[in-house]
């Protein structure tokens, strides 16, 4: 196809263009030739089209998601550096560090091919973190499963964690936590959220600007080739109608080493103060990157599209503006720095080269070979895409799932029965041993790292000398959400802040990845406006700013939805690393203490999950008031050492916790449950708002003080001892036997 | 005491392996892959990492790099050099240590804090051990399998070269369970599991990796 | 007996990140004139029997590549 | 335009865990007879001018197989 340029753009407004293939409706295709006064080019449309996208625009999900900037206090504001809305909000953790963090999804190509797409996601969030100033300091993964024993979960999990080691491992990132959830909703369409977080002075950051005209635009990294850009093909196509299948693939491939010496590039470029902004390059490519830069600076750039260096020269403009190759970077660099900016690229053996300049025209002009293809102002690509106020309906269903309680489920009664459900829960695929996984996962690299899998929250250090760190957990139980969207996003919130806090960190911060189904649906557009009304609730009440994330859509199978899935990831800090606490029984003859409030609370649990495979009732309740004194009591007890070991309790209850903790170091406990409880519920009813915790002798007065002084719940229910959990009068589980059953169940089903 | 750490591009773990030889009272001293140069270092550690992305095979370009030309050299010389993980990849496929290291038997990373035995303890990075000393410290890597003929091995057995074996689990198929092996004279020495994250009490799998890097600066000073 | 030998190479479209560092690798080391060079799998297979073909290449299409990303190429040697 | 293709196998006295895993999964899926399966590597270099077929010996030892594990073969296809 001949090029299509401005000026023939001008010449020939009723040439048809394809934009409705490119999933553009009417009056988007309207609205260009409104902004620009002539129908777009093809370039120009493959810039909207992209942009304009639900990935990148949020446009079903901006009018909701506009609460976290409105539901801000004073007390949220404060630790704020950056706020969301830049590529990663920034929160100051004293001592003059600051960090970013973030979190996203890469699900639909984690299920297409599950190692590439599990590595480039990593890759995609890892970049993100970068481009703010940070180094990058270690990474998670919340993932989600079709049942364990499907076939293709056997297809798709072993891929997307050898992915995902694969990529983070050589990138020398620590992998400090994260998930494995099984749900038969997530068969035919797996969540792969990769989370990265990143360390930096405050005066290192950075922010993705084009300003100062007659300042260099540099792409560098990999070349560029013809990676993720499936549909818009058509528009390099002769004809639209015979486009055919794309012959461009929508998966890419990762290289993780180029991402290495980009990391350590960048970071060396910025310890020189060269650059005035930078952007990464992920989803949407150039057309992202040139547009958001050129738009949050003074508004203009100028771009020579026919100088970006290619790995495959038989593309398209169209196509190079909408590749989405991986490991590439965009900076913007003042002309006198521009030798020293290549150097250091030399250095580490990364291309680059200039391929534009700012201007102060207010609008993106790219030229190709001589020929202008693009004249927009970058804002209309950037920001000013369409807003949809989707309808959204609380469904006819959901009455009669929360009339459908689990509570009147058969229960096992003896000592006996309590015993096999213990065991039968441990073994159970959402609770057994995750070190199928996590094993493949460096937890040590850049010697930082203070606490990971499986404790509630990885730690690393920030300062050797000090010992300043932070602690992170992401969580999400989607049965809740399923049953209650609005109880079930703050369920998540505060299971990940609690997580964080029984390590003895301060939470400081919320970042969250929203996995839902189609926003065409009313009822998934109705979980998705709960989730995201009661995450901007639960934040203001916790006192936590959000300050970035990720949506993720159209998870789902034909007409089945996925488990509304927000899953929310906490950062907090420590001054002390030091002090932290860890998970796991020790020392026998420690105290054993029960925080919180235990109700008979079983609809959602894995216990009617598993032994029911039920779903319905309604979630635990949600007490965020009651999560901040616990969380309060957590970070006060490690700071003045009181307490040795803590665990907070979620899935599986406190049976559960007890299971985790005797089996970390292989040292058991004794209990007595209390008496005004069903032995049952006591173990397996998943209230929030409850840990355990172990405290020494000589400590138990001042903490059974502090405890009663807030006036919080707390009771002494054990203490660590044996090699067994012995539940008093019910039954003794030998920890030989629980760890048989606790860690088999993985490498029966994915190999050895 | 100066010693050196190398690091390629694609190196991980340089970082670490120079805050061990602090900790153990050494001065760290950065090496580059490009330089021709040694800095006049009195031993140098290749750390792991994945030199190059490990394409190819573990070690198999870094080994081309002209800075392995100088510790080649510096090597058969007499000076002690460390191979860690990627490290002892890069030795192996110099040939300053025999056989090959080989995808995990169970063809997945590992990262796991595996028990050692120290086998040989009159090596420049050993004599800090006891011998026969059983210690923790952390493994991670894809390509760890060792491997070599039956004479190879006969004969690293029979001269005492096999430094350091695992203990209950072989994490990677290696034959003989070997975790480490010397050259002849005991100054090279190339070990798969990773000392440098066993330094600090607070992050690593605890302290018994200390005596690697405390071994070869009394070895250094009192030679 | 009949060896079947499957080679898996990624299309040419995608990007071969390991057969771009053995081409730097070659660059630095002195093999002049290399233009690409593309680094892909090998399988040998030996069989016992009658070879079904169709068989093969299903097996070679579903379980040997991924044809999201990787091309096949399948040789019977009898 | 000369296409050299390097093949490199591990020795048969190696173990191959990944042919080991592919032989178990032919058997799972069914294909009937396979007796071995061996997983190597397939470089495909593409040199522009003379090929120096020594030289290509040379660097399939030394570079892209290690004699130690591996053998190798070269074809050059013009
Ligand atoms: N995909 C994963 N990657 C890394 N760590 C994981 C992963 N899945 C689970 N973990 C870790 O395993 C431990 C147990 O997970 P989980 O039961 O979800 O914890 P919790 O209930 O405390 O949130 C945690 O330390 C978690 O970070
Ligand atoms: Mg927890």
């Amino acid at each position: 196809m001949s090029l299509d340029t401005v000026k023939q753009a001008g010449e020939t407004p009723e040439q048809s263009q394809p934009w409705a293939e490119l999933g553009l409706k009417p009056d988007e295709y309207a609205q260009f030739h409104e902004i620009l006064g002539r129908r777009p080019t093809s370039s120009e449309l493959a810039m909207y089209s992209v942009m304009w996208s639900e990935h990148c625009s949020y446009k079903s999900s901006k009018v909701h998601l506009k609460q976290f900037g409105e539901k801000v206090t004073d007390e949220m504001r404060k630790p704020l550096l950056v706020g969301i809305g830049e590529n990663a909000g920034v929160v100051d953790i004293g001592q003059g560090y600051a960090v970013t963090f973030k979190v996203e999804s890469h699900n639909h190509p984690s299920y297409v091919e599950p190692y590439q797409g599990a590595a480039t996601g990593v890759g995609g969030i890892v970049r993100d973190i970068l481009s703010m100033g940070a180094r990058p300091v270690a990474v998670m993964d919340p993932l989600r499963f079709g049942p364990a024993d499907a076939a293709d979960t056997q297809r798709v999990l072993p891929g997307v964690v050898a992915g995902i080691g694969g990529y983070g491992n050589c990138l020398g990132l620590p992998n400090i936590g994260g998930e494995v959830v099984f749900d038969p909703t997530y068969a035919g369409n797996p969540l792969v959220n990769a989370l990265c977080v990143g360390v930096m002075r405050h005066e290192q950051i950075h922010l993705a600007k084009a300003t100062g005209a007659g300042n260099q635009v540099i792409l560098y990294g990999a070349k560029t080739g013809g990676d993720g850009i499936g549909g818009v093909s058509v528009l390099a196509s002769e004809t639209f109608e015979d486009a055919g299948p794309a012959k461009r693939p929508s998966v890419q491939v990762g290289d993780p080493f180029m991402e290495k010496l980009l990391i350590e590039c960048t970071l060396e470029i910025f310890a020189e103060g060269i650059v005035s902004g930078i952007q990464d390059l992920g989803g949407a490519g150039l057309s992202c990157a040139t547009s958001e830069l050129a738009s949050a600076g003074d508004g203009g750039m100028h771009v020579w599209l026919d100088r970006v260096p290619l790995r495959d020269s038989s593309l398209s403009p169209e196509e190079i503006l909408m590749s989405e190759s991986q490991e590439r970077m965009m900076a913007v660099v003042e002309p006198a720095h521009v030798e020293r900016f290549l150097e250091i690229c030399a250095k580490w053996d990364v291309d680059a080269t200039v391929i534009g300049e700012v201007t102060d025209t207010g609008r993106l002009r790219i030229e190709w070979h001589g020929e202008l293809i693009v004249d927009v102002p970058p804002g209309t690509v950037a920001h000013e895409g369409p807003t949809y106020h989707r309808p959204f309906a609380r469904p006819a269903w959901q009455d009669a799932l929360q009339a459908d309680v689990a509570e009147v489920l058969p229960r096992p009664q003896t000592g006996d029965e309590l015993r096999a459900t213990v065991l039968r829960l441990a073994a159970s695929s959402n609770l057994c041993d995750k070190s199928w996984v996590t094993d493949q996962y460096d937890r040590y690299v850049q010697g930082n790292t203070v606490l990971a899998q499986p404790e509630d929250a990885g730690i690393v250090r920030v300062d050797d000398e000090t010992g300043l760190g932070i602690a992170v957990s992401t969580d999400c139980n989607g049965r809740f959400a399923k049953l209650d969207p609005y109880a079930g996003a703050q369920l998540a919130l505060a299971e990940s802040y609690r997580n964080v806090a029984v390590t003895g960190a301060r939470p400081l911060a919320v970042t969250d990845c929203l996995n839902f189904g189609s926003p065409e649906d009313p009822a998934v557009m109705w979980q998705f406006a709960e989730a995201t009304t009661a995450l901007a609730d639960g934040c203001q009440r916790l006192g936590l700013p959000i300050t970035g994330g990720n949506v993720s859509l159209y998870n789902q199978t034909g007409e089945q939805a996925i488990l509304p899935t927000p899953v929310v990831g906490v950062l907090g800090v420590l001054d002390d690393v030091a002090r932290r606490t860890p998970q796991g029984f020790r020392e026998a003859g420690q105290q054993i203490y029960l925080l919180g409030t235990t109700r008979e609370e079983l609809s959602g649990s894995e216990w009617a999950h598993v032994v029911h495979s039920h779903l319905g009732g309604r979630p635990p309740a949600v007490d965020l008031d009651v999560e901040r004194q616990l969380a309060d009591i957590l970070v006060n007890a490690s700071r003045d050492g009181l307490i040795d070991a803590a665990h907070d309790l979620s899935d599986g209850g406190l049976a559960q916790a007890l299971v985790e903790s005797s089996l970390r170091y292989g040292v058991g406990c004794r209990v007595w449950l209390p008496d005004d409880l069903d032995p049952f519920v006591a173990l397996f009813s998943e209230s929030a708002g409850r840990a355990v915790v172990v405290v020494p002798r000589s400590e138990e007065v001042r903490f059974t003080d502090m405890c009663a002084a807030r006036r919080f719940p707390h009771q002494r229910i054990g203490v660590v001892d044996g090699a067994a959990i012995d539940v008093q009068e019910l039954f003794s589980l030998p920890l030989d036997e629980l760890r048989t059953a606790w860690s088999a169940t993985l490498p029966a089903l994915f190999g050895p | 005491m100066r010693v050196g750490v190398v690091t390629f591009p694609g190196s991980l773990d340089d970082q670490d392996a120079r805050r061990a030889i602090q900790v153990a009272g050494g001065e760290p001293v950065a090496l580059w892959h490009g330089d021709h140069d040694l800095k006049a270092v009195d031993a140098v550690v290749l750390p792991g990492g994945f030199s190059y992305g490990d394409y190819l095979r573990a070690g198999a370009i870094a080994r081309f790099s002209p800075v392995m030309t100088e510790v080649i050299a510096a090597a058969e010389g007499g000076l002690p050099v460390l191979g860690i993980c990627n490290g002892f990849q890069v030795l192996c496929e110099s040939h300053l240590l025999p056989g090959a290291l080989v995808r995990n038997d169970h063809r997945k990373f590992v990262c796991r804090d595996q028990g050692l035995r120290i086998e040989r303890t009159d090596t420049a990075w050993t004599s800090g051990y006891t011998a026969a000393q059983e210690v923790t410290i952390v493994l991670k890597n894809g390509e760890g399998g060792y491997v070599a003929d039956e004479l190879t091995l006969d004969r690293l057995e029979g001269e005492g070269r096999v430094v350091a074996r695992y203990l209950d689990v072989n994490p990677n198929g290696s034959l003989r369970d070997i975790a480490g092996i010397s050259n002849e004279r005991g100054n090279v020495v190339g070990l798969m599991p990773h000392p440098e994250h066993a330094v600090e009490a607070l992050t690593g799998s605890g302290t018994d990796g200390l005596p690697f890097f405390t071994s070869v600066l009394t070895e250094v000073v009192g030679g | 007996m009949a060896r079947v030998v499957v080679d898996v190479m990624l299309k040419p479209e995608i990007l071969d990140p390991q057969g771009k560092a053995v081409h730097g690798a070659l660059d630095r080391i002195g093999l002049p004139g290399v233009v690409d060079v593309r680094q892909g799998k090998r399988f040998e297979i030996e069989i016992e029997g009658e070879v079904d073909d169709a068989r093969i290449a299903e097996v070679a299409e579903s379980l040997l590549s991924n044809p999201v990303i990787e091309d096949y190429t399948v040789r019977v040697d009898d």
